[in-house]
């Protein structure tokens, strides 16, 4: 088991209960979907994985290391474990294209050659030759969303953890992007996808968690969804 | 840290500094104007002490002599005076000298004291001068007691007060320079602060993506010394000027000298430089560690 | 005629032809789908309405006046008979939601007591019912973009733009979001709508112009939209 | 601007104020820390300034007249004197009182002058002051030319270097009021500047959505105003309390008074209250501008 929750509820500091009692077990190499409603708690659930937010209550293990008692010095090799696409992009507004990917690949620590290699590598699989200079304020929302794919995959990390990466997309670049994540899960990586595109889902036949008021409603590991 | 990482981060630093114009100005201009004026305070410190140090060093004993004591007396109560702790200085002042210098302090040429006196009133005297000043009204009752010494002077009261005065205006001034440091302490880091907080997004997403504080830490630290020296640089250069053509203007007042040694600039101008620096590195550290906590 | 676009072009400081020789005309009252790929200028286009971005070249008129010409002081004014949905939702982090909501009104000098009765019915209408009192900071990425529409709407404005709204909303959200902007158009505003939501697209029957590379490449008021 | 509005920007500063703390805090204790420095600059700049014009008032004019002046004679040439213009006041000094004042000078009781000389070598004298120390130099001048005037004197000499110092003392003490003034509107500037970058993007926002320039404007000229005044109030409050206790601890130095009219003081205290209000303004005025234009 890569990734196991144990009845973890998430009460935030205004009193939103955002995610209530949730057991959950993701196994090495899965392909899952999160769906349901907006609010329904996919972005806070996606959040405990790297620690950005603890539980109230509940215990999580990543690869059998608690990340709640975890100590604040070993969440960086956490994060660094994982490539995280975050539903608001969270681009670095004053690097470029190549330097916002770089720098994921500088955090953990990779050769200078290395770095030089894969950055225009991966700025090509998500489309963007050609704008690796420019700063994300220069960039469309769907321009600047795969910026972010393409950083979270740079690494070539164990888990890849996408919080709604196609929602600024057309269907033929979705699409790509799509069969650019299966085919890093077919060479091993966990991927956690929160999404709202069913059609995307439908297609893909993967393990589908329904989520509603912070509970899941369905984990159906078939991928036979319907709405 | 490894050669690759330091070259890194340095890059990484000149970069944010090249594109975060406006953080970039704001933070030197705040320091060279903070050090500007903490080096002009001290600077004006340094002369005021200087000149007070002028005016109690000019602070003298006078002793009188009886008016029968005789040459070789005269000679034994010189020696007796150098020989007490603290005597720095002896010069004997002859009664003809004595009042050569009082028909001066009257107005030369206006009256002739020597043609309107029949004998010289005036004794023989020596003038006294201390190794510190301050020990001059324990000295004098010391000579006091000498065989042969009739009265002494030293201004009573008139020192008392010099002493009281550049007691006090050291105080206000360490007092005021201490004040003004804080205050670049305080604006500097107030200023680099904001400058951060301008970028607490960006931080608090290289936290997210992995990167340690440390990684994250050192472009900032490089970035507070870069800023910190150059904005000290800047006022350096502001303040050597202005004070050389002061220094140009102001020789006129040739009684009250300037500080020119250039050892004694030059040490204030390195001090200064160090100051910015630590204070550019300091302000960043006050001021990272509560954006890094994600 | 309510936006007419005379050969306009767009090529950035940096550059990169955004717009490409755009003609086109919007009557008074219509609803107009904006589609085309990620990086086509959809948002471009969008912000000319409201003198975001000004044309390189060509002519825009709005209820005829010139936006192109337009005098500084003449800014605001248009764009308070605008409501504006955008791709990033640009709410003020530090304001509540109704705060948010009550801005947009405050800035056109509606009176105190149409914003206290106004404000409370579009967060309801958009579905924040009880989310009135959160910050930004504290909502789901679907729950923001609701916000930004509520603020959109809240003037009763003559022409709404709105830059993929839905992008963060589920399937049911979207349709009670689109229901809403219907209804309002049924009311007279012109509704401009970029959007990369097929099913939505499909299901309106409204007009659809297509974007790519800059150029209009179908504009199609049948509505019959098939790709 | 209609009564509405007002109240309406103000309760929108308000909130701002109290919602980017960070920002609040670092505004006001720039501008209290900058007021703070300044006022004392002000205040040690008034003392000077005051103890200048006592040393200057002291300087005055010697008159000796010719030895066999008859008293009648000698009151005509007090009037003489009392009509040039520029006079303040004329004071007679016999020569006994003369006598008296040297033999005081040289050591009382220590040696008896009168007894040492068989009859008195000084003359009968006139003491004058004048409105403006500067013209005693010109003064000095005309009484000499006066009938039974022997001599004049001044201290020539000494009264141009004293008057030598006070210029440059003024001098620069004028030319650091006025860098702490800029160096007080370009820090608090600096710092508000920063401020408002920090929230740039919000003014952006609001321009998006039909916001005048003034409708954004008014809230972050009241944080100005609040953040200037507010600062400014502390800083008078330390100066206030730091200036008493400064009164009461030197009093030691009854010889150089320090001001302490409540009324000179209260002005001080407005005036750096309207300083920091005014510097408020002006640093969101300065600084809003380059990011309204959207
Ligand atoms: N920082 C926060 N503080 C308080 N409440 C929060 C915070 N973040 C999220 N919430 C609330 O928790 C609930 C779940 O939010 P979450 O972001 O997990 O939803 P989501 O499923 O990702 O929705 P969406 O599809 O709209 O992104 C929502 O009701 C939201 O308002
Ligand atoms: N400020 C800018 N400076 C330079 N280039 C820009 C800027 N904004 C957008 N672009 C470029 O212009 C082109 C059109 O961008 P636009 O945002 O209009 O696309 P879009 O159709 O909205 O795409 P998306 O669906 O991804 O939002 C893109 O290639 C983009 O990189
Ligand atoms: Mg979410
Ligand atoms: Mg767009």
């Amino acid at each position: 088991m890569l990734v196991q929750f144990y009845n973890v509820s998430k009460i935030y500091p205004n009193g939103v209960k955002a995610l209530d009692d949730i057991s959950l077990k993701i196994d090495r190499g899965e392909f899952l979907f999160l769906m349901g409603p907006s609010g329904a708690g996919k972005s806070t659930l996606i959040k405990m994985l790297f620690r950005e937010e603890k539980p109230t209550r509940g215990q999580i293990f990543i690869a059998s290391r608690s990340v709640v008692r975890m100590k604040r010095s070993e969440i960086p090799s956490l994060r660094r474990s994982m490539g995280i696409v975050f539903q608001d992009f969270k681009l670095l507004e004053s690097k470029t294209v190549s330097e916002n990917v770089a720098f994921a690949m500088e955090v953990v620590g990779a050769r200078n050659h290395e770095i030089k290699n894969r950055v225009p590598e991966v700025i090509n699989m998500v489309g963007l030759k050609g704008k690796e200079d420019a700063f994300p304020g220069q960039l469309s929302g769907g321009e600047q969303q795969r910026v972010g794919i393409a950083r979270a995959i740079a690494n070539q990390p164990l888990i890849l953890i996408a919080d709604e990466p196609t929602g600024n997309l057309d269907i033929d670049t979705s699409n790509e992007i799509m069969d650019l994540l299966y085919s890093i899960n077919r060479k091993g990586t966990t991927i956690i996808m929160a999404t709202h595109a069913r059609e995307i889902v439908k297609a893909a036949h993967k393990r589908v968690i329904m989520l509603e008021k912070g509970r899941i409603i369905t984990d159906d590991s078939s991928g036979d969804y319907a709405l | 840290m490894r050669m690759r990482n330091i070259i890194y981060f340095i890059k990484e630093a000149m970069k944010s500094l090249r594109r975060n114009t406006l953080l970039t100005f704001a933070t030197i201009s705040t320091a060279s104007i903070c050090i500007l004026i903490l080096g002009i305070a001290v600077l004006i410190t340094m002369n005021a002490s200087q000149f007070m140090n002028k005016l109690e060093s000019d602070v003298e004993i006078i002793a009188y002599m009886e008016k029968d004591t005789s040459g070789t007396q005269i000679a034994s109560i010189k020696d007796s005076i150098k020989n007490i702790a603290g005597v720095k200085e002896v010069k004997f002042v002859s009664c003809e000298e004595a009042l050569e210098n009082l028909q001066e302090s009257l107005g030369k040429d206006k009256y002739d004291l020597k043609e309107t006196l029949e004998k010289n009133p005036l004794p023989d005297s020596y003038q006294i001068k201390t190794v510190n000043p301050h020990d001059v009204p324990e000295i004098a009752k010391r000579i006091e007691l000498l065989a042969n010494v009739k009265a002494v002077t030293y201004g009573k009261g008139i020192v008392e007060r010099l002493f009281e005065v550049t007691k006090w205006v050291r105080l206000v001034s360490i007092f005021l320079i201490g004040l003004l440091a804080f205050g670049a302490i305080f604006l500097i880091a107030t200023t680099i602060r904001l400058a951060i907080y301008a970028r607490r997004k960006e931080i608090y997403l290289m936290k997210l993506i992995g990167a340690t504080d440390g990684f994250i830490r050192w472009p900032f630290f490089i970035e507070g010394i870069i800023l910190g020296s150059f904005g000290a640089a800047i006022s350096i250069v502001v303040l050597a000027l202005g004070y050389q053509s002061l220094i140009v203007r102001m020789d006129s007042l040739f009684f009250l000298p300037l500080i020119t040694g250039q050892d004694a600039l030059l040490v204030l101008y390195i001090s200064l430089l160090i100051t910015g620096m630590f204070l550019g590195v300091l302000g960043t550290l006050i001021s990272i560690n509560r954006f890094l906590d994600v």
